[in-house]
């Protein structure tokens, strides 16, 4: 099959989505002529024109409402947010607004919005460019939240989102934008709420998804290799609402369970899925559910503090090791 | 009521400012007497419907915060009297008039604010949340501020499609220094949207004057920085609203020119229900019902040009103070919604159970 | 000992702080000439003048920004939000400035600022206005978390808080303002970071705070007289960082959990709490952590879904009773 | 390196524009010979500071995001030229330029962007994030625009204490339009606050040419929605923005006026390191490096003025270059932050683990 990069494959479900519905468009900072800050939305203003592929000033919450009104109206906007950073200050047009329309209106509204853009660290971006905020959205009633971790996906992901009826939050790793893998040249979606397996194993779950889920991957080969313990690999893919067939699944099987995060420890999406995990699966563990995750500080620029910051192939080891009472 | 009716009239007679003769006589012409004698009985409803409100409001029928439109009645009824069928209608929580305005019937917007099944959102709503989608009455929003850039949205979407329409989208004296607003006027600038903001400066945002938080009380200039275009308008003439809003729209349906509206109103009663404003003077607010209710003016030009008689006058306010109590009836012996409701309409679709 | 309202309580914890510290102010929406939306401010711009009491313009984002600014400047500003429903839309200064000011110049600036205001739902005031959003701000390293259930403690955290060198959210329960209890002449303080016993008992640990802390006293009343059972209630006082040796030395004596929260339930603080008990006491417990959350909905105005939705002594008794294996 | 710098001084000698005499004659008698040739070395250091920046950042040896500031010299310059010791200054993630102004070190500042304990910020920051709390520079902040009201609440607490300060707030043409913007101008003109707001309008923010995005390209037009000075500056003379920033710290600090700056310079490079900027004409930066280089033009001056010859001119040149290149030296030899760093500084006072 084809390999392509995770941002073409995003770029191709936009494509399709737009060339699909004339009432899907594209607006956002640098979208336009600029092709994207990340090139995501490379060629699409050549195709579409500017109605279809709109630069907007740098207000993230102006132009998230513009989304949210526009959506109101019942088109189908693509909010890209240059990274999910930024999009704290549009916030309140997503949370207050987004999220609760269609219930506050005893559903007169739909809200078919995509907010869409680069979440997590990017390589040496510092504290304030480099946030895993998922449970920012993932936290929020009326919200669906998204994070494909391969180009596959990626494309799959976002043409589900564009043609989901409800706000949908679609992050994607920055680091992965670069990242090539198989994508069909046929069309397809892929559905809200499934996650995929992307290893089998009866020893250990490993839970994880977007770019963390690529650490989760070596540390599942070197845990494999080095101790012959085979991981059962979740990637989540939806973070709202959660595969939890799946996961049950896999738990009743392995009884031992690691839930890998990009982003901060606390109220985060990850210590939910861990929580529902212990709870729902009580039964079934035989040891605690292991986490690995940022450290829980602001992001350093240093590489080396960068570096000790992040979950790692060896930590998520050590940890899938703890899970399995290895030492 | 009947006696507060007849104070205010009485009042009027003597001392009420008249309404611009020239604009009415225009606005006359182009709507003709039947659209006119409608205009006045929409404010006498919202009139009477706020009275009503706030006393279900100290009967505990109607909960949470309530704020009451009472003094404002013409600017809802003239912008939207400008309006069309297509344009859409941006409101915020002080949103009784302009729904009931915007054609909402007082029944659906009773029992709404006493949360029951039957009202315009499902009893979901309330007060602040008032919405009707196919009379393109969009809501009721409880974020100061946060509407004026959804309005531009909504106005992007017109432009989208290409519809001749516009949307006019409010907000208050206390909102215009969110900085979505000046973000949104920016775009609305930029992006030549069909969209008419219109501002109702009644003096005061909760407890605090508008000259105590903003750099200038010429709030039209509040659209410079945007260059967008701008004029001052007296709320308390119905023909002025109505007739500057006409301009506003044609403007951004023909020219895609946004227009920026500062209009100078009033509110009579405090900001909630609970606030018993105390921060101005009993005489500031006796001298904007003396001179300058919107009501009154309307019907002393109404009877000055002979187009109903007194009678008729009284008739319309027996006849709204009717609607409205039928209304307390509709709405006090509705339902409360199905406690299903509680997990319904979170979303369209939804993968799983709802914890 | 005299008995004054929670608002009296914080009135009083302002009015001593700034009589301490000549650096501290109050600023916000109607803070000064209205006294306060909830009336916390009152007589406050009598006391101390406009200088030190501020009315603000209805701009969270800018005037938390002026909070900011002033902590960077060496001054303990106090910013009230009338609701942090609005404190959406200055997330971003407080998670992307007020937050990370410290560590990205590794120590040059200290930020002694609280972010105070009503937090939960009020009674009907339906889906913009009625959240309990301690999440946005526990999941964020750089910032502590306080959330007062009594006057007492309202009064001696909110000194504390204001004392405190780094940047304090401080969420009160706008049900709450009204309630009166015992507050101490004398004056005190309660320390960051540590947890209060409510009631002794050595059969299930409820853990809770702010308004939940009352449905799950009455709870623990409940389940006492019914059932006998006797529960260990604590109120968590400070969420971010939380007090994990109270709860590690009940849990070990219980053996049975249960979260109560106001808020929703995903990547909520409850679900961190309860998932951190799970984990850290894996050994100890000899049920699942039990939890009870508002609904995972926007609230609705209606009175009756309302309070379908907000957690409840009832559902509190239920959980309490499943963790105990009573049916 | 001494190769462009001879280009350019060629070339300036045909066509590099003047800088105002009047205003040159003026700022010489105030600030004295010295000063301005300290000025001349500024812009010097800066230029060939971003110079080697850049090539440390093609060698890998700075990473993230890296904003050079080359073309925009003049106004960091000019502008914390005129600034009094207790003054702030507020900046932005494109704030070499500015901080090296303040009088940070070539050393502590390239030791920064190579992520090393000796840096201003101990390696935390890195380029978009540096901080000198010493001499008052505040950074250093990445979310465009949302540095301004933090600068207001600078100017708050100046004002607070009675301080004779002001504080100068930087911000780009991109972020004009953000909310916060708008905020803070108007918070400024309500309490009166010492606070003088910079905007360096180097034409583009990232890829977007501001008449794109901006309902005005005259963009001192933003503060009139809040009533606050302003004036256009040109950013390649520094004797107008000193002026300018000089005249407006007056009266900030006396008459309590805050003012906007509207300044007019140009960025030669691309955004930041990775944008090769194919968005704008080639000859647009050559007219501007030829006619408006605010180096030469200043160098020109200085020369036709007789504060320096040719020689003391190329000795400037020539001992930034060594003293760049001695920060290069000691950013590459200084060590990475320990490991043990990375959980510190992120509280004061912490009570309990860091997870
Ligand atoms: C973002 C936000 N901040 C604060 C509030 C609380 N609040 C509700 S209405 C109001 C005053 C608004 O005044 P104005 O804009 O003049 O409108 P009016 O009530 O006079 O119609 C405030 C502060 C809110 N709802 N939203
Ligand atoms: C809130 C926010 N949105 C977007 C970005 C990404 N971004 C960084 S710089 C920039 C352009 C800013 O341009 P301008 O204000 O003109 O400053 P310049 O870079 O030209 O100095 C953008 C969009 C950001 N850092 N913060
Ligand atoms: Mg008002
Ligand atoms: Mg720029």
């Amino acid at each position: 099959m084809r390999e392509i990069a995770f941002r073409e494959a995003l770029n191709e479900a936009l494509a399709e989505e737009m060339e699909r519905d004339e009432d899907v468009f594209l607006l956002g900072e640098e979208v336009a002529e600029y092709n994207g800050a990340y090139k995501v939305s490379k060629g699409l203003l050549d195709k579409f024109g500017a109605r279809r592929v709109v630069d907007t000033p740098i207000t993230e919450a102006g132009f998230a409402a513009i989304g949210v009104g526009a959506a109101m109206a019942g088109l189908k906007p693509v909010v890209e947010m240059m990274t999910f950073n930024f999009a704290i200050l549009a916030l309140d047009q997503i949370i207050n607004h987004a999220a609760k329309a269609r219930y506050m209106s005893d559903g007169q509204f739909s809200m078919p919005m995509v907010v869409r853009g680069a979440g997590g660290a990017g390589g040496a971006l510092a504290a304030q460019h480099s946030q895993s905020l998922e449970a920012q959205y993932a936290h929020i009633p009326g919200l669906k939240v998204m994070m494909p971790a391969t180009p596959k996906d990626a494309k799959g992901m976002l043409k589900t989102a564009i043609r989901d009826p409800d706000p949908v939050i679609f992050i994607e790793s920055e680091v992965l934008y670069g990242f090539k893998g198989e994508v069909p040249e046929e069309k397809y979606l892929i559905p809200m709420g499934k996650a995929d397996k992307k290893r089998e194993g009866d020893d250990c779950t490993v839970i994880s998804w977007s770019r963390a889920l690529h650490f989760a991957a070596e540390a599942a080969d070197k845990v494999a290799e080095e101790e012959g313990v085979e991981v059962d690999l979740i990637d989540l893919r939806t973070i709202r609402p959660f595969d939890r067939e799946m996961i049950a699944e896999s738990v009743k099987r392995t009884n031992r369970v690691v839930v890998v995060e990009e982003g901060w420890p606390f109220a985060s999406v990850g210590a939910s899925i861990a929580e529902w995990v212990s709870r729902e699966l009580f039964d079934w563990l035989d040891a605690p559910v292991g986490r690995v995750h940022q450290r829980d500080v602001p992001m350093p620029y240093a590489y080396n503090l960068e570096a000790a910051s992040l979950p790692s192939a060896d930590g998520i080891a050590d940890a899938i090791r703890r899970a399995c009472y290895i030492d | 009521m009947a006696k507060k009716k007849k104070k205010e009239e009485e009042e009027s007679q003597v001392t009420a400012e008249e309404l611009d003769a020239e604009l009415a006589a225009k606005a006359r012409e182009k709507l003709g007497d039947e659209t006119i004698v409608k205009m006045l009985e929409n404010m006498v409803l919202i009139r009477r419907f706020e009275e009503h409100a706030g006393r279900s409001y100290q009967r505990r029928k109607i909960k949470g915060f309530c704020h009451l439109y009472t003094g404002q009645e013409a600017v809802a009824v003239g912008s939207i009297g400008a309006a069309g069928d297509d344009d859409y209608i941006m409101s915020h929580y002080r949103d009784h008039g302009h729904a009931l305005a915007a054609g909402l019937t007082a029944k659906e917007v009773m029992a709404e604010l006493y949360g029951k099944k039957t009202g315009c959102a499902g009893g979901k709503g309330g007060s602040m949340h008032l919405y009707d989608v196919e009379r393109n009455f969009m809501g009721g929003w409880g974020i100061v501020g946060g509407q004026v850039p959804i309005g531009a949205g909504l106005a992007f979407a017109i432009k989208y499609r290409g519809d001749e329409a516009c949307c006019l989208a409010y907000l208050g004296d206390g909102a215009v220094h969110q900085g979505v607003f000046h973000e949104a006027l920016n775009m609305a600038k930029v992006w030549n949207l069909p969209l008419v903001v219109i501002l109702e400066n009644n003096r005061y945002g909760m407890g605090t004057a508008v000259e105590r938080v903003s750099s200038t009380t010429d709030l039209e200039k509040k659209a410079d920085s945007h260059q967008i275009y701008n004029e001052v308008v007296d709320g308390q003439d119905v023909f002025k609203v109505y007739d500057a809003v006409a301009r506003a729209r044609t403007r951004a349906i023909e020219e895609g020119e946004p227009s920026f509206l500062h209009v100078r109103t009033y509110r009579y009663y405090g900001h909630s229900m609970t606030d018993p404003a105390t921060y101005r003077g009993k005489d500031e607010v006796q001298e904007m019902r003396d001179l300058r209710d919107p009501i009154v003016r309307l019907r002393n030009w109404i009877i000055s040009e002979e187009l109903l008689t007194q009678d008729e006058i009284d008739a319309i306010d027996d006849r709204a103070e009717e609607t409205v109590k039928e209304a307390i009836k509709f709405a006090d012996e509705s339902d409360f919604p199905d406690l299903s409701a509680l997990t319904e309409n979170v979303y369209v679709e939804w993968q799983g159970e709802i914890d």
